[in-house]
């Protein structure tokens, strides 16, 4: 396991070394200056100078990746252009609530996806597999955005039980701030949660055709707790790698249903900061969104280990 | 080993050995390894058939792999009318690959369902690519009834096949470039008695009428006796034991074919209702 | 009475080609402490038989007839009910020891599962059980390895877990569906001598299904031997042995290389397969395959002819075939 | 010798006529394949005609309701939804088939190549792939409009970018799988060169498991390009695309909820039958499943 | 309604920062500006200024030399003291060399000079009449030396709010400060000022009920509030002018005729339907109804199709014509933009529409010139003067118009200036400069009980002091 763990540390250093100079690179191709943006078009051509200077945009390219690498290392990742604070405040600010907003949605995606899913396959080819099959047919093909106003429609305005978006921070209490970012988290679950469910519905199908099902009815298990104590465990691997890459999904959803219910996120940071050219809250965020895609990843693979004991390192 | 060769063998081994390293389980420190052949050597001359027999893990399947080419040994020899299997350059080893054709285990696993019978059969030869589609599906067809299968079944998928056809197919696949050994893996083991006679007794026919050598691998005795000329008793990755059939099972020496003769169940009632 | 009566037993199962009779009309009775072997070809409903006695076919199947567990009628019970009798009161070891343990929970929790759930023992209890199941059936310390998982055992070690677990809440019927057609002969011997010692010791009655005859042989004192989806041939092990009075019998028997032949003898095969159970004949299911069929044979399916010791055959030739039997001797 | 095979009930040696016969009676073929026809004709129809101009504006008669005139009623710049659904169809087809297609070729190539080449090369292809799915579809949308401006070539050159390592990673497990069987040891010892064996046996063999990804990405595609749309990413206008009119319409949710509710049905359909067409066309390649159902 | 004495405030945009002598965006002033920054003047709904800080000032007759009178007594939230000092800072601060501040040529015109505590005299190297209401811009607020230059995340001023909490991305509470020079009067003791820019979720936030208020909330969802009675809608005017911009110097544009058919085969009433879903009223130059010296020439270059075609034809163009429309993000570009490519179509111009972000607005359309259209609303209160600038962005160049705008510079009598800036509208309306479309009104949502919003907006300002419930 050690060794296991030590290459896949290593890929995943590769990796972020890769996602950095992509990122970088990217961001130093892109039109328009942030001292120009910051300034508005009527500003005068000596200080949108004076601001670049400020802000050290006049420096080779090199040198400035060197900087933020350097930077990204000891915690120092510099002032936002647009915010002037420190980016670091901005980031971590914001994944108060990404975070949490991500793992809500990824929790309602499972438990939907999981009881949907084993229930129809419990049901195969009977009524309720049907009927549950369909409404994952309509969840697939619903946009989040879309869902994200309906909601809003039905809970906010006609039956007044949450507010319409805005999101006030952990400070007014957990169960509050939860409260706001339900609808948001529901919103971004559905069309997850409906392809999340297809997949455990073929998985636990596959799964309760192999011997030791029957091996367990035998025992007198009774069909349901075999479902959910022997077959769903045995289901779950392809269950988890797909939830892995719905993972980045959710993260990159985030910035549609951000804007939808104006949380201060951080998806909503990164679109703000790419349209204010403010590169160095951009590049850190990016980063950051990779570094946690590649982490989920990495959780993903060992997790398969944890889940099911025959899977050593070495196959992953 | 009892008898002089009589003639230069159509297949020999010498002291082949092959050790599997396992994946690392820590950083520094030397990966284990499973030694699956530890210098085993014998020799199949044209017509006639050897068979292995052993338990499980004893390293049979790897026999094969290595005969068929489709792994490269630790060390040793495998020498194929005279050639050196492992030393022939890729193109000179897909033409000699017409000489030797392998019978897998299972009759489920090792036809693609996917495709027709008569893709199946012929796929040896479009492997080696001297024939035209039209060539092909002749000789398919000549093959499958050579096994007692019809014409007809060209057109049709594995799935439409009991297990017993299914194995005629495969045999059917090695048949079609006339090879001079057939390298069978425990292929009648997945079978019923029933088909299972069936099988072994066209493996015999066949024998006879193209002169072809086996290199029968099974963990069931009997069968074993049934189809070869000569058996290595496999223990460990080393041959404890070897000679002709009627004559080792008769009169084992070595403890652990022994052993594995007293353990074979005989079909004779022992508990009185 | 006895521990166990099946009459007149039929499975119906739904195919991908229709409704299929994969079991038609069988009856046999099992007191306590009784061996019972069935052998047969691959697909005549061996392992469809003894799953329908333990509730275990797929929800489509229709199973008729009478099942009589002790005094209970098994056919009809409500899945809870069964639900108590499976596992406690009738155990059952499977044939593919690699597939037959969920490879995700440790030893431990498998085997002492049914004794939780059937004697309601706590985690700790069950666990100081399974240490004495997993002892009595011989795997080698057993104390260090309850908390192994299935894949760290050998193909032999896991086919004993699986009688570990059959065996947990000591059933009075253990069913073993071959339970070594996977394994090789050396380990093959050491499981069945363990079955056959577990049953004389605790006076369990023993159903064990086999295609090979040597291990029918060596096992149970009385026989089935099936085609089709019924039994053709039945009776004492001894007796089915010498008679082999239903042509099918005889060519499963003469099928079988045997060590000693000769070299280069052929094998007796019957001619034709297996039908598939959705097209099998109205009469006789072997008519068709056997030499000795005549118009009468696809008429109607054959009663029962009673032979000497309790020994029952499903044929209307057997004149024939003793008569001829006896001019080639 | 004696040993005739018994009569398989089998299919007839003219396999396509076949394939058709079978396809007609299998129900969600039908239905997925109807609903998808039903959208390549509604692109190929507004190539010829369509009941208003797309582009026409009659802004004193906007967010009407359904009417003769109007079929689907009129949006907020006047112009008749009818129409523009019809015209929307085009890109959205556009957008499925070339994101799904780049996913498609390049992550299969990938995949199959990984499962072949094993070792080092699957090793850095899966790595590849592990990095790539840092960038979802949307960042990187976000990320190549600010570069070379918005428009639906970029958004479908991000979504298919997305989908390459999806591809990716599901070909390769698929392919391994396949890898293990004996039939590929077979073909081995045939002779046959890992090329051929991708090719022959590889590829057909994990075409059920493509096929049903396929219907899935496209779905998603669609939506991922909607997404954009909502952020202004996908389609420029005039051009309109179900997405487009959605993201639009989706202001006017309160007003004017029919107009979110046509394109919405739009694409649920699209996705509905592209899924069933999947699942059909599945079943019938299948020659195991052939006689089924 | 009880009485209540708090309130949420929608705003589209967060502001980047909270100076706004260091940033430009609109939304800095929105929050910041007499709330808690203040000026010497103060800019009302009606245009006219009056004093804030100032309590008095005298012109020079040649217009260059301004003596203000200040307030005594003011103290900053900080407790520093306001005086004649701290105007001289705050003014050599904008217009110094480092300056960031969007106006830093006005200021770097200005020397400003402390005559005792409370009087301050500016001389301006250039004549501009307007220069009081300049001064009462969020870019003249005055700020305290020792806190100055942590404003953009703690402002700290003279004005009757300060700050509670930024929490960005999300709102910034600002309250009452009790040491207001006349704290008594503020009714409102905290206000949160709270950000969403999708539509959609602007009209759900009013609906809910999250919201109290919504100035300049997009035009789309406006109709909705009108027919519900829990609201009151209010439509301000502005200084602004939304205009189709033309590169003056691109062909064929450089041609006259081109610019006058493309301003007769717009339909401005559509546009301003389909842009601002009514909101709006239509203009013929650069200038608005409302500002001092407004005529109205909307009839100068009159809808008129088959003029449009003629104009075109007579100017020698070829048809199709393909122009691009380069639309930067807000709504009424975008949907203008739509309308117009639709309208231009009718005489055969095909308009591809390009949609880009502001950063390539900024870069490549205003920084570079590269564009044939584009649609821009134009917020300054008074920007004739772009037009005699030869290098903005629409490149328009009139020897006339200069002469006439170097003459409004010099004018301080107000008949003789309001006369010369009719003969500049009328020689842009002639000249077709741009395509000039319609004023914006800005339509403000508010709860029922809502009092003391501001009418009309010359500036974006949210003005506190006048709120109530
Ligand atoms: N690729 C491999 N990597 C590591 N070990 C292997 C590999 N292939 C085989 N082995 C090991 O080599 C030994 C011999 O295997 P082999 O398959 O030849 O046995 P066998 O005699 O054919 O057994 P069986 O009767 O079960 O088929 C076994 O212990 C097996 O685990
Ligand atoms: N769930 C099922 N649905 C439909 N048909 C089934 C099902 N299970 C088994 N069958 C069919 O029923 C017949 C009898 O099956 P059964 O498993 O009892 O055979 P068996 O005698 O145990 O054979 P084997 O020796 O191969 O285990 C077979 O033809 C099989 O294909
Ligand atoms: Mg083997
Ligand atoms: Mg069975």
């Amino acid at each position: 396991m050690s060794l296991f763990l030590f290459k896949r540390f290593v890929t995943l250093i590769a990796t972020l070394i890769g996602a950095s100079i992509i990122v970088f690179l990217v961001l130093e191709i892109l039109p328009g200056n942030a001292a120009q943006i910051l300034m508005g078009p009527d500003a005068a051509p000596d200080a949108v100078a004076a601001l670049a200077a400020k802000l050290g945009l006049d420096q080779p390219a090199w040198t400035r990746y060197w900087h933020w690498i350097g930077g990204l290392l000891t915690g120092n990742l510099g002032d936002s252009y647009a915010y002037s604070s420190p980016v670091i405040d901005l980031i971590l600010e914001r994944l108060a609530l990404t975070i949490p907003l991500a793992l809500l949605a990824m929790t309602f995606t499972t438990v939907l996806a999981l009881l949907v899913g084993v229930t129809a396959a419990a049901r195969h080819n009977k009524l309720g597999d049907v009927g549950l099959m369909g409404l994952t047919q309509i969840g697939i093909a619903i946009p989040n955005f879309w869902f994200a106003i309906l909601l809003i429609l039905v809970f906010s305005v006609q039956l007044q039980w949450f507010s319409a978006g805005g999101f006030e921070g952990w400070d007014e209490g957990v169960l509050a701030g939860l409260k706001s970012l339900l609808l948001p988290a529901l919103s971004l679950a559905v069309v997850q949660a409906a392809i999340l469910a297809r997949i455990t519905r073929s998985a636990v199908l596959e799964v309760m055709r192999e011997d030791f099902v029957r091996t367990a009815r035998a025992k007198g298990v009774s069909q349901r707790a075999v479902l959910w104590r022997h077959v769903l465990r045995n289901a779950l691997i392809p269950v988890i790698t797909v939830m892995g890459m719905q993972f980045s999904e959710l993260l990159a959803g985030t910035i549609v249903v951000e804007n939808v219910f104006y949380l201060p996120g951080l998806g909503r940071l990164i679109f703000q900061a790419i349209s204010n050219r403010d590169l160095i809250v951009v590049r850190n965020c990016v980063m950051l969104l990779a570094a946690m895609v590649v982490i989920v990843n990495f959780v993903v693979d060992v997790l398969y280990a944890v889940i099911d004991p025959r899977i050593k390192a070495h196959d992953i | 080993m009892t008898n002089t060769p009589a003639n230069t063998p159509l297949l020999e081994v010498t002291d082949l050995v092959r050790h599997y390293a396992l994946p690392r389980e820590r950083l520094f420190g030397t990966p284990p390894m499973v030694k699956a052949l530890n210098g085993v050597s014998f020799s199949v001359r044209p017509g006639r058939s050897l068979g292995i027999v052993g338990e499980s893990g004893s390293g049979k399947s790897t026999i094969a792999r290595l005969v068929m080419a489709l792994d490269k040994p630790t060390s040793g020899v495998i020498r194929l009318l005279g050639e050196d299997l492992h030393a022939l350059p890729k193109d000179a080893l897909r033409k000699a690959r017409r000489n030797f054709q392998m019978v897998f285990q299972d009759p489920y696993g090792s036809l693609d369902p996917r495709q027709t019978v008569e893709r199946i059969v012929a796929e040896p030869l479009e492997a080696l690519g001297e024939t035209t589609r039209a060539q092909q599906r002749e000789l398919a067809g000549e093959s499958l009834v050579a096994v007692g299968l019809r014409l007809a079944d060209l057109h049709k998928y594995p799935h439409e096949f009991s297990g017993g056809q299914r194995q005629r197919i495969a045999i059917a696949r090695a048949l079609i470039t006339r090879p001079k050994l057939i390298v069978a893996d425990e292929p009648v083991s997945a079978l019923d008695v029933s088909v299972q006679a069936q099988v072994l007794n066209l493996m015999q026919d066949l024998q006879q009428q193209y002169g072809i050598s086996y290199l029968l691998i099974s963990h069931d005795l009997a069968v074993v006796n049934h189809l070869c000329d000569e058996v290595c008793v496999l223990h460990r990755g080393l041959v404890v034991e070897r000679g002709e059939p009627q004559h080792l099972f008769a009169h084992a020496e070595h403890p652990y074919t022994q052993a594995l003769l007293a353990a074979v169940p005989r079909a004779e009632p022992v508990i009185a209702s | 009475m006895p521990l166990l009566e099946v009459k007149d037993l039929h499975v119906q199962l739904q195919t991908q080609r229709g409704p299929a009779e994969a079991v038609r009309g069988i009856d046999f009775t099992l007191e306590r402490g009784e061996t019972l072997g069935i052998v047969g070809e691959s697909g005549c409903g061996k392992s469809i038989t003894v799953q329908s006695l333990m509730g275990l076919l797929p929800s489509t199947a229709k199973v008729s007839g009478s099942i009589r567990f002790d005094g209970t009628e098994l056919v009809g019970l409500p899945e809870r009910a069964m639900c108590k009798i499976r596992g406690d009161r009738i155990g059952m070891i499977f044939q593919e020891p690699m597939t037959a343990l969920n490879p995700v929970h440790t030893v431990a929790r498998q085997v002492g599962e049914p004794l939780r759930l059937h004697r309601g023992l706590s985690a700790a209890e069950a666990r100081k059980e399974v240490l004495a199941l997993l002892d009595r059936v011989g795997i080698p310390d057993a104390a260090s390895r309850l908390d192994a998982y299935p894949h760290q055992f050998s193909g032999g070690q896991r086919q004993r877990i699986g009688i570990a677990m059959a065996l947990a809440c000591g059933p009075d019927l253990l069913i073993a569906d071959e339970p070594t057609t996977a394994l090789d002969v050396t380990i093959q011997k050491q499981i069945l001598d363990l079955i056959r010692g577990l049953v004389a010791e605790r006076g369990m009655a023993l159903i064990l299904i086999s295609h090979d005859l040597g291990v029918i042989a060596q096992n149970v004192s009385k026989m089935l031997v099936m085609y089709g989806g019924s039994v053709v041939e039945s009776g004492p092990t001894s007796s089915v042995f010498a008679e082999r009075a239903h042509p099918y019998t005889r060519g499963l028997f003469a099928a079988r290389p045997e060590l000693g032949t000769p070299r280069g003898a052929r094998l007796a095969t019957i001619k034709g397969s297996v039908p598939e159970l959705v097209d099998l004949p109205k009469g006789c299911p072997f008519a068709g395959r056997c030499r000795y069929t005549v118009d009468a044979c696809h008429a109607t399916c054959p009663p029962e002819v009673q032979l000497p010791h309790e020994h029952l055959v499903r044929c209307i030739r057997l004149g024939e075939i003793a008569a001829e039997e006896s001019i080639a001797a | 010798m004696s040993a005739v095979p018994a009569a398989v009930p089998g299919t007839a040696p003219g396999q396509t006529s076949g394939f058709w016969r079978r396809a007609m009676h299998h129900r969600s073929f039908v239905i997925g394949g109807v609903l998808t026809l039903l959208l390549v004709l509604a692109a190929t129809v507004s190539l010829a005609w369509t009941p208003w101009s797309p582009y026409e504006m009659d802004i004193a008669s906007k967010l009407q309701k359904p009417s003769a005139a109007h079929w689907l009623g009129t949006d907020t710049f006047g112009r008749d939804v009818a129409s523009l659904l019809l015209v929307g169809a085009r890109a959205s087809i556009l957008v499925g088939v070339i994101a799904v297609g780049i996913g498609l070729t390049v992550g299969t190539a990938l995949g199959l190549l990984a499962a072949a080449r094993r070792g080092w090369v699957e090793e850095a292809i899966m790595r590849f792939a592990d990095f790539s799915m840092a960038f979802p579809a949307i960042l990187s949308a976000i990320m190549m409009t600010a570069v070379f401006g918005a428009g639906i070539v970029n958004a479908i050159i991000a979504i298919g970018i997305y989908n390459i390592p999806t591809f990716a990673r599901i070909t390769r497990a698929s392919a391994n799988a396949i890898w293990s069987r004996e039939y590929i040891a077979a073909a081995r010892a045939c002779g046959k060169g890992s090329f051929a064996i991708t090719m022959q046996h590889v590829l057909p063999n994990i075409s059920a498991v493509l096929i049903v990804q396929i219907t899935i990405r496209f779905a998603i595609a669609i939506l991922a390009e909607a997404a954009l749309s909502y952020l202004g990413l996908g389609t420029q206008p005039p051009q309109p695309s179900w997405g487009r009119m959605l993201s639009e319409a989706q202001t006017m949710m309160f007003q004017a909820p029919l107009l979110a509710v046509f394109p919405g049905v739009a694409i649920a359909l699209a996705v509905l039958g592209l899924n069933l067409l999947g699942d059909g066309l599945r079943d019938l390649l299948d020659p195991r499943l052939a006689r089924a159902r | 309604q009880g009485r209540k004495d708090s309130m949420v405030i929608g705003m589209a945009l967060e502001p980047p920062g909270l100076d706004p002598t260091a940033g430009a965006a609109s939304a800095i002033a929105e929050i910041v500006q007499y709330n808690i920054l203040e000026t010497l003047t103060k800019i009302n709904p009606d245009g006219s200024v009056t004093p804030l800080l100032a309590e008095s000032w005298e012109v020079s007759p040649d217009l260059r030399t301004y003596t203000f009178k200040l307030r005594r007594g003011v103290k900053f939230q900080n407790g520093e003291p306001f005086s004649a000092q701290t105007v001289k800072f705050s003014f050599d601060r904008a217009g110094a060399e480092k300056s960031t501040n969007k106006d830093k040529r006005t200021f770097a015109n200005l020397s400003t000079q402390v005559v005792d505590d409370a009087t301050v005299v500016l001389i301006n190297k250039e004549i501009d009449p307007d220069l009081p209401f300049l001064l009462g811009q969020a870019t003249a607020v005055i700020v305290e030396p020792k806190s100055a230059d942590a404003n953009a995340t703690k402002p700290v001023g003279t004005g009757p709010y300060k700050l509670d909490a930024w929490n960005k991305g999300s709102s910034v509470v600002v309250s009452k400060w009790e040491g207001f020079r006349n704290a008594g009067s503020i009714k409102l003791n905290k206000v949160t000022f709270r950000f969403i820019s999708d539509p959609a979720a602007q009209a759900a936030a009013m609906l809910a009920g999250d919201v109290d208020a919504f100035p300049r909330i997009a035009t789309r969802v406006v109709p909705q509030f009108k027919a519900n009675p829990q609201f009151q809608v209010i439509l301000s005017g502005s200084r602004a002018k939304t205009i189709l911009s033309i590169n003056n110097k691109r062909k064929p544009l450089d041609d006259v005729r081109v610019r006058r058919a493309i301003s007769a085969a717009i339909d401005r009433k559509a546009v301003i339907e389909g842009a601002v879903d009514g909101f709006g009223v239509p203009i013929g130059s650069h200038y608005v109804p409302g500002a001092p010296g407004y005529v109205d020439t909307t009839g100068v270059n009159p809808f008129n199709i088959e003029k449009a075609k003629q104009l075109l034809a007579e100017a020698g163009v070829k048809t199709p014509l393909e122009l691009t429309m380069t639309l930067p993000p807000p709504p009424y570009a975008r949907q203008g933009g739509e309308v117009i490519a639709a309208q231009l179509a009718k005489i055969g111009i095909n308009v591809k529409i390009q949609n880009v972000e502001w950063a390539q607005w900024l870069s490549g359309t205003y920084g570079n010139k590269d564009y044939d259209l584009s649609i821009v609303s134009h917020v300054e209160p008074f920007d004739l003067g772009n037009y005699a600038k030869t290098d903005y962005y629409w490149q328009y160049q009139s020897k006339d118009f200069n002469a006439v705008y170097d003459k409004i510079k010099t004018t301080g009598n107000a008949a003789e200036r309001n006369k010369l800036l009719g003969d500049a509208q009328r020689i842009l309306a002639n000249d077709a400069a741009n395509v000039f479309l319609f004023q914006p009104q800005w339509p403000t949502v508010a709860k029922k009980g809502v009092k003391g919003l501001w009418k009309d907006m010359p500036i974006f300002v949210n003005d506190l002091s006048t709120l109530s419930w």
